[in-house]
């Protein structure tokens, strides 16, 4: 198995900083592993023609006006506003918890959403479990703000399981970063 | 999270600092954990996924709830250790998926963290859909015997102890394994014989009990139930005969006796152009062994149609010999299997829908209902 | 991948007659590759406790009593009367032929079946195509005169593809063999 | 049949009559056979299992009839060579399933027999629910293109004639590829432009147009078509604006149009709490080349829904901008897919119950329903 390479990862984006490479493809890259960072608010996106959407807590998403922050096993717990998978609380798991033998993933996909307790938006690492047969139970997939993989960090179809002993997916814990700013 | 990954993310969250060190406030941030199992319980129930699927789901029968997995391959057997400390899987693998170079195995996982502890490489095994009697254990979770036809019939033998395979012996005309703890292991005849296999000698020595049913016209299905306590085998014929087996070095066999007639019932027998309630499904029977009540899944129908899902749950005493409670299902079931504590509790797999269903083995009473638990066979623990 | 051992088998049958091993077992492994024989009259079945069962064409069984001889694609097709599996009818194949890149397993289980048309008994060799992944129409799971592993020449669980390049099973097809006397 | 095989089966026939010579009119007997299929048709469609699922099933859309299949394993991304000849897969095999080394390819199967004619290694790629844009072939059948995240980006250039890797080329922050003759291929870019890979040099030299859309504001869909004879791909983003790039050394994008307003609604756009009708699903859009019709699975609902199973397909004529026909779907499709000749005919996959459903793609028509047809991706084979 191709273990993640921790060094090579480091030389890249050193290479990348130092060298040829925009910070824009810098970030990109960096967007990737920025599981303690807020990736899209960072990309200085280029508008061509549509107006800035409202991203602030009050722009409620269907997602968000639905949400509840009671039971972490159902589609509509507010953390999974951009989960994309079997929920790990229904599978041994918890909502920061691989269930036993599965391996957390390093990386993940991040998701902005908003806690209906306190109406503010939170940065959602959303952390694979990997090396065990798909979980057969709770799929959600639901996409705020989820985009395509050329923002890859935002996409929630990769499988993310870099840097794990196996890349087999089991199921997706939902790990609250902090606040969005 | 291993050593380098977690360097990764130290080195990534330093470069994240870096550039976008106010937009997160880190100390908020919970950190990912996994979780580990309890040693497997009496009220656990182990479900396959089925055919080609992979992952065996561990649920509690008590609250519905699933506790975790097992690493299943598709086409693997699984097997649970007496002891509780290790889930065994045969399985094989090849290196490119479909094609490549077939390897075999047992695989060792420890029953806390379910992480890999060893593959022990086996010549080669069987290719069936799920049969819990292509591997069992022996009774002291030191002995894997793994079914293989290829096609020439032979048992590998494992030491689990040492995590190796010992040998293969050659076992014509038979299959579906029991443990035999007095020799070795005891395995089932297409001359309608029980065969005995010692195990422990420089030659394995294999004795045939005298034949006491019939293979092709009334034969006894492989899901037979081996109780360790009594050193006894209950088994069922495609008619319903009861017969029970007393391991040993000399197996007896006791008359067999007619579940038909236990519940008041004509026995049924083989003939065409007849209906009558038969036992079937692909796990048709489960036993409570602290009390001897075999649970077997009924329906009716003509003769050959052992593999129909049931429509009934019959409780058989095997001591009295009466079916004692009949319990009808709202979907029939082609799989069953009951927890063996005090309160026993009955799963079923339904044969549409692939809900599989939890019931209270004394009153039949539904208690949990879980989406998709995954379509093949069940297991649980034997009784310690 | 493991090849079927031709030489391997022909010895383990040939140390098997000479030898130690009596004729019923020695037959029970020929039963494996008997595509072109009966098994199971073959078996010089001991009999303890039940009545030799009717296996007369006029027998009928349930399975034989709705079947008919029009389309092979449908699970009551009268030579599916012992069939476990994907068709292959419905896979691109036929009735005895395997979809393309597929594999025809050369030992197979057995059954024997009724012709409607004619009311003879006919003896079917059950050919698992092998080699491509699950064929995923038309599952049919008949169960005529289907016995248990320990007679593996009549068992229809069995993944039987034994000598094909590839164990995986894609479906399965009923090849006509001859009438059962 | 291997030769080993029918050693074995000449062999046992002969043992077989030694033992049973009278119980068989041989002469009756059939043989088997393996079909072949016919070079890949315009009016077949390829349907992936789904996440998870291993196979490709291969439709006729006119009578609803299955093929034939390619081997295709879970994660792995199939592309049609344009000229008919082969199937290529390029895949990740683990040499133990879920563990073991890893392994990546492409194989190439036999458009004719569907054997198997070689595995090209390849150093990685990216795992991810289906995704047509990360395998593609260039137009003249000779390279393949595989995408690359480990988690850096890249694009590994397969030279399909010698069936060898030829070179990785790095591509940081663009991803779903598509050719363009002139000099490679294209693909879409998280700074919202369209990037230009020059293949052939000693050097990849890669361009950029001008950032034309926002990458997390509005984003394209992946899900884009492109058009050999035009040299152009038609692009939609999330609120339905439809762009059309035109290929070349330098390519240009025209200025974009919605599709809502192509339909007489006013233009959707991405504010909460609006209701507007959404492209959406996994598959979202098809083109059928030589009309210039788009099939497009449209849905009621808000915007960030991009992933909701289509209500009604609106086919859009991309020279008078027009939705030309609109056919309410009785189950939401979450893929579609419309073959490419003169009668086309649209291929959906329903997101309850798993049918495949075939519908006229001028009339709108159900033709076929075909239960479990597969849950994932559909393909055609683009018009030569």
């Amino acid at each position: 198995m191709k273990k993640f390479d921790a060094d090579g990862l480091g030389e890249s984006l050193l290479r990348g900083f130092a060298g040829r490479t925009s910070r824009r493809s810098l970030l990109s890259k960096l967007g990737l592993a920025l599981v303690a960072a807020p990736a899209f608010p960072l990309l200085p996106v280029s508008r061509a023609n549509a107006a800035k959407p409202d991203r602030s807590p009050e722009g409620k998403t269907a997602f968000a006006r639905a949400a509840q922050t009671k039971d972490d096993t159902e589609c509509n717990y507010w953390r999974y506003c951009a989960i994309d998978g079997a929920l790990c609380s229904c599978c041994g798991g918890g909502i920061h918890s691989c269930p036993a033998g599965a391996q957390p993933s390093p990386v993940s996909w991040v998701g902005t959403c908003i806690n209906p307790d306190d109406g503010k938006a939170y940065l959602i690492a959303y952390r694979d479990c990997c090396g065990k047969p798909l979980c057969n139970h709770c799929f959600c997939d639901n996409a705020d703000r989820e985009t395509q993989i050329y923002t890859p960090q935002l996409n929630n179809d990769i499988i993310w399981c870099f840097g794990t002993d196996s890349m087999q997916y089991h199921c997706s814990t939902a790990v609250l970063v902090g606040a969005a700013q | 999270m291993t050593l380098a990954a977690a360097r990764v993310l130290s080195s990534l969250t330093i470069l994240a600092l870096m550039t976008a060190s106010s937009a997160v406030r880190a100390q908020e941030g919970e950190t990912s954990e996994v979780s580990k199992m309890e040693p497997p319980k009496p009220e656990w129930v182990f479900v396959r996924g089925g055919f080609g699927s992979e992952g065996t789901s561990i649920y509690d029968t008590k609250t519905g709830k699933m506790k975790g997995m097992v690493n299943t391959s598709a086409s693997s057997d699984m097997a649970l250790d007496p002891t509780g400390k290790f889930y065994y899987v045969s399985e094989t693998i090849w290196t490119k998926g479909n094609r490549g170079t077939r390897q075999d195995m047992v695989a060792v996982y420890d029953a806390i963290d379910l992480k890999l502890q060893a593959d022990i490489n086996i010549p080669d095994r069987l290719l069936v859909g799920e049969r819990k009697q292509n591997f069992i254990i022996s009774d002291d979770g030191k002995w894997g015997f793994v079914y293989n036809m290829s096609p020439a019939s032979s048992v590998n033998v494992v030491d689990l102890t040492k995590r190796k395979f010992v040998k293969a012996i050659e076992l014509p005309g038979c299959a579906a394994l029991m443990p035999n703890p007095a020799v070795g292991f005891s395995a089932l005849c297409s001359d309608g014989s029980l065969a005995t296999v010692t195990v422990g000698g420089a030659k394995p020595v294999i004795t045939h009990s005298a034949p006491f049913f019939s293979a092709t016209g009334d034969p006894i299905f492989e899901n037979f139930q081996y109780d360790k306590a009594k050193q006894q085998t209950v088994m069922m014929s495609y008619t319903g005969l009861i017969y029970t087996a007393t391991l040993g070095a000399t197996p007896t066999v006791a008359q067999p006796y007619s579940i038909q007639a236990a519940a008041g019932y004509a026995a049924a027998d083989t003939k065409p152009l007849a209906v009558d309630w038969y036992p079937g499904g692909r796990q048709p029977m489960a036993l409570h062994r602290p009390s001897g009540e075999l649970y077997v899944l009924m329906h009716m129908g003509e003769y050959w149609s052992h593999k129909a899902a049931g429509e009934e749950i019959w409780v058989l005493d095997t001591t009295s010999r009466k079916v004692v409670r009949r319990f009808p299902l709202k979907i029939p079931a082609a799989h069953i299997e009951v927890t063996q504590g005090a309160e026993p509790m009955i799963f079923l797999n339904e044969e549409e829908g692939g809900n599989g269903i939890i019931l209270d083995g004394k009153t039949g009473k539904e208690e949990h209902k879980i989406e998709r638990a995954g379509g093949g066979m069940a297991y649980t623990m034997p009784a310690s």
